[in-house]
This record gives structure tokens, C-alpha cells and sequence, in this order.
């Protein structure tokens, strides 16, 4: 095998986890009993999907693309923020 | 069951279809012809780094004017729909009638923690949706994203805050005037340029620059708050709490 | 190598989108299943990330997956009542 | 290791199941929210193929900068075309959904039913 660097390695390792982060979410997802726990799974693939574009604007070497993680980060809060609204009957 | 059966017919047909459409597909090796041509020439002829702005402004102009006019028909028709019910058709009147209900305590207050780190963030993400419209012709984004970004910071206040109130007449006012103010950049390029739209109107600048690009930047800076606003308007219409029986 | 990676990841969020999608039409709940159709648009922005195009990502992030899930909740709010989800999937 | 397979031809395939399942649920739910959810969702399916469509093997985002010269761009960028259009269309997807829910919720107002087999007299 070749020599594999350190910035080589890190993206491999961000990507297995960032891979297994979003299966669990998503099992999360699917098998979760109420609307809450879809919510958090949301959350929580929300703030995953964050790193991911980030991963992604690093592997294609377009630095551009963080401004898409950007709006990622206004929209986690948003979601939640309004689905919990609804919840508690605020909206 | 006959139904159901009618169904599954229809969506088996759909599938053999799309199946073939996906096995006959190859991925492309390079540009077509279009794509080519905005690629060579888009960065000299209009001075835009990002050629999906150049396309959707400048190029496909027209195309976004008409898709402008169909936004701003769709939020008519939500205000149409969703109209008070009342005899008061005076502007003034509904708003005095939207204070009293707001005073009246229909929605639950939000929490602290909610209403403080809205009153944070609340410039900043105004402050984002404006720094995505214009610097929409050098990164990814432009007016759509922007008043997109600009209207959730309305549903951020709308949702910490549900007491407060968003004014229809500046929301009217503004509209009107990006509006008003994009047909007439688009009419100075007839005038002063090669046609309907054209950016060359201003200097194109330094490649690459924030005032770059002739035009582009302010046609957006327009589109973004016409954008902004009629989203706003649109979820102000779904926001407001007159759910009773209709009277007819 | 990174091909693979990217192969697989784009596996992963097409698997999501559909069970997402799915979910969406399946659940009996209404703010589940927009919560659902939310997050499909989500998932598919990432997508269009990986296919270049980062302004389609950043307009299907915002609209798509932002306001339109609020929208659907103030429309479901305001048709509380009677018989909203008592006889689905007959 | 996995299969080379491109990647635009996964986001095909998902986007054409996704406009299944989306009129798959339009078809069979009875609740008017449910059957604008159905719509949404055929609508992300219709721009996932449209932009899967404009990819083109290898390329980048048609952003012409320090890291993508003039010189390069023809060879790596990806189709414009397609991805204004599809821009275009998610905003438009947005104000026809708006238009729909209004009506959903005006038809509750007078009727106080969502389900569209309790709306009959319209039926021949």
C-alpha cells in the first residue's frame, strides 16, 4: 500500500464517521416513535451534513462551497426552533 | 381495490418508462454547445465570475423578470385567498385591527433563551442575506437566496416574537420600488446598451471585484429585496389568526 | 480511493432521500411527515453539492427545505380540527 | 471495493424514484396536506434530475476563479444552463405550493374538512 499522508488520512476517517453518523440518524429517523425524536434526528443530521460539506468543498479544493455550510448552520436552528414552536403551540 | 390495482398499473407503466429513460443514460464527457459558448465567452462579454448569475440575470434575463412576476402573482393570490373576511378594506383599519389582536395574547409568548438569542441573531442573518445578494455574481448564491435568507430572519422574529408587527404598507412600499427599479435598469440597457437587460450599463470593472461585473450586483440587490419582502409578506398572510367559520 | 468515498456518500443520501420520501407518505402523523419532506429537501441539496452546483444547493437549502417547511406548519395549523387525521390511508 | 458507477447516474435514478414515491402518495392519500406534500416531493425529484442531467464527468462548479483560470474553465466546469434553470423552478415551486396551501386552508374555512372524499358535489 502506499503511503498515505496526514490531510489524506483525516478525510478518510471524517468520511467514515461522517458515513456512519448520517446511518444513524437516519435509523433514528425511521424508527423513531414520536415527532420529537424525528426532530432531534434532524438536528442532528443537520449539524452532520455541516461537516460534510465541509469535507466535500475540501476534496473538490472550491473553498466557495462553505457558503452553502453557511446557510446550513442559520437553517438548523430555524427548523428546529419552529418545529418546537408548533409543539408548544406558539406558532 | 379497483382503484388500488388502476394505481399500481399506472405507477408499473411510469417506472418502465423512467427505467428506460435511466439505462439509456450516458454522463456527459463535456459541455454541449449552449454551456460551451456562456463558458468562453460569459466571463469577457459580461465580466461575472459565476456564470450561473450571468445566465440567470443577464442571458436568460427576460426569463427571470417573467419568473419575478410570477413570485409576486403567487404571494397576490395567498393575500387574495387568505383575505379578512371583514368590511374594512381600508389599510389603516386592517392595521389598527392586526394591533388589537396582537395585543390580545392569541399566541403563546416564547421563552427567554428563545427571545435573546433571536435578538443576536437576528441582525446577523439580515446581515448574511445581504452579503449573499451581493456578492452574488463572485459566490455561490444571488437575489433568490438572499431574500430566501432575509425571509427566514422574518420567520425568526415572527417566532420569538410573535407579538410583533410587520408593517404592509413598507412591505407594499418596498416591493413596489425594487420592483419598479429593476424594469427600469432592464429599460437603460435598451437605451444605453445592446438590449432589454443588458448589464453593460456600468463599467465593467475590475474581473473578480466586488463592483464588478456592470449591473449585475444592483439587478440583484433588487430582485433580493423584492424576493425578501413578498416571501415575508406571504408568511406574514399565513401567520395571521382568523381561523373562524367564514361569513358569506 | 476518494472516487469510492464519493460514490458511497452519494449512495448513503439517495438512501435517505427515499427513505425520507417514504416516510413522508407513509407516517400517519402530519407534522412528522412534513418534517420528513424537509428533510429529502435537505438531503437533496447536499446532493446537488456533490453534482457542482452550489447555487441550486444553496436555493433548495433555503427555500426548499427552510420555508416551505414553514409554511406547511402555519397551513396545518391553521386547519386543527375536526377530522385532520382520523381517517388516512382508508 | 464499490462499483465505479457515475455519480450523476445515483442522483438520476434517486430522482426518478422520488418522483414515484411523490405520485405514488398524491395518488393514494385522501388528506389535501398530504397531497401537497406528495407534490413537493415530486417537485425535488424533477430538479434532482434536471441537475444530475447537466453534470458533466469530473467538473466543478461553473465559478470562475482563482482555482478554476480562464484558460481551464471549457474543460472543467459544469453546465451552466441547467442549473439556472432549475434555480428558477425551486422558487417558483415555492410560490405554487403557497397558492395550493391557501386554498387547502380556504376550503377548510368553509368546510371544515380537509378529506377530498367528503367534497362531492363537484363530482359528476
Amino acid at each position: 500500500m502506499t503511503e498515505i499522508g496526514f490531510t489524506e488520512l483525516t478525510v478518510i476517517i471524517s468520511a467514515v464517521l461522517i458515513f456512519f453518523s448520517i446511518v444513524f440518524g437516519i435509523v433514528r429517523l425511521v424508527i423513531g416513535p414520536d415527532t420529537v425524536d424525528r426532530v432531534v434526528a434532524i438536528d442532528l443530521l443537520t449539524i452532520v451534513t455541516i461537516a460534510l460539506i465541509a469535507l466535500l468543498a475540501h476534496q473538490a479544493e472550491r473553498y466557495i462551497y462553505l457558503d452553502v455550510g453557511l446557510v446550513y448552520g442559520l437553517l438548523s436552528f430555524l427548523g428546529v426552533l419552529a418545529v418546537a414552536r408548533y409543539l408548544e403551540g406558539g406558532l | 381495490m379497483i382503484k388500488r390495482i388502476i394505481i399500481f398499473i399506472m405507477l408499473g407503466l411510469m417506472a418502465m418508462i423512467f427505467f428506460n429513460l435511466a439505462s439509456n443514460y450516458v454522463e456527459n464527457e463535456s459541455l454541449l454547445k449552449l454551456g460551451r459558448y456562456y463558458a468562453e465567452k460569459g466571463p469577457q462579454e459580461l465580466g461575472a465570475p459565476n456564470l450561473v448569475t450571468a445566465v440567470v440575470v443577464t442571458y436568460r434575463g427576460l426569463d427571470t423578470l417573467g419568473e419575478v412576476t410570477v413570485l409576486f402573482i403567487s404571494a397576490a393570490g395567498v393575500g387574495l385567498l387568505l383575505r379578512r373576511t371583514r368590511r374594512k378594506q381600508n389599510d389603516e383599519d386592517l392595521e389598527k385591527a392586526d394591533r388589537r389582536e396582537e395585543r390580545a395574547g392569541v399566541h403563546k409568548p416564547a421563552s427567554e433563551i428563545v427571545e435573546t438569542a433571536t435578538q443576536l441573531l437576528l441582525p446577523m442573518v439580515i446581515l448574511f442575506g445581504i452579503y449573499v445578494f451581493i456578492n452574488g455574481h463572485l459566490s455561490p448564491g444571488g437575489g433568490f437566496q438572499g431574500g430566501a435568507i432575509i425571509a427566514s430572519g422574518t420567520m425568526f422574529l415572527l417566532l420569538a416574537l410573535p407579538e410583533s408587527h410587520i408593517s404592509r404598507i413598507l412591505i407594499a412600499v418596498t416591493e413596489s420600488l425594487s420592483g419598479f427599479s429593476y424594469v427600469v435598469i432592464g429599460v437603460l440597457g435598451v437605451i444605453l446598451a445592446g438590449g432589454f437587460l443588458d448589464n453593460r450599463i456600468l463599467g465593467l470593472g475590475e474581473y473578480g471585484d466586488l463592483f464588478s461585473a456592470g449591473a449585475i450586483p444592483l439587478i440583484y440587490c433588487f430582485i433580493g429585496l423584492k424576493v425578501g419582502f413578498e416571501l415575508s409578506a406571504v408568511l406574514d398572510r399565513f401567520r395571521k389568526d382568523d381561523t373562524g367559520p367564514e361569513k358569506t | 480511493m476518494y472516487i469510492s468515498i464519493l460514490v458511497l456518500l452519494t449512495l448513503v443520501l439517495c438512501a435517505g432521500i427515499l427513505l425520507s420520501a417514504l416516510l413522508a407518505v407513509i407516517l400517519k402523523n402530519n407534522v412528522g411527515a412534513i418534517v420528513s419532506a424537509g428533510l429529502a429537501s435537505l438531503f437533496a441539496s447536499v446532493v446537488y453539492v456533490v453534482l457542482a452546483a452550489p447555487d441550486v444547493a444553496m436555493t433548495e437549502a433555503s427555500i426548499g427545505s427552510g420555508l416551505t417547511t414553514m409554511i406547511f406548519l402555519y397551513a396545518i395549523r391553521k386547519t386543527q380540527g375536526i377530522d385532520t387525521t382520523s381517517r388516512e390511508n382508508k | 471495493m464499490i462499483p465505479d458507477i457515475p455519480i450523476s447516474l445515483i442522483a438520476l435514478c434517486c430522482g426518478l424514484a422520488l418522483i414515484l414515491i411523490g405520485l405514488w402518495g398524491m395518488l393514494t392519500q385522501r388528506n389535501m396536506i398530504r397531497i401537497i406534500i406528495g407534490f413537493s416531493l415530486i417537485d425535488t425529484g424533477i430538479h434532482m434530475v434536471m441537475v444530475s442531467i447537466g453534470y458533466v464527468t469530473g467538473g466543478t462548479a461553473p465559478i470562475i476563479n482563482d482555482s478554476v483560470p480562464l484558460a481551464e474553465a471549457v474543460k472543467r466546469i459544469v453546465d451552466p444552463v441547467p442549473s439556472a434553470l432549475v434555480l428558477t423552478a425551486i422558487v417558483i415551486g415555492l410560490g405554487v405550493t403557497s397558492v395550493m396551501l391557501s386554498f387547502a386552508v380556504r376550503i377548510y374555512k368553509a368546510r371544515k374538512t380537509l378529506m377530498i372524499d367528503e367534497l362531492t358535489e363537484s363530482k359528476l
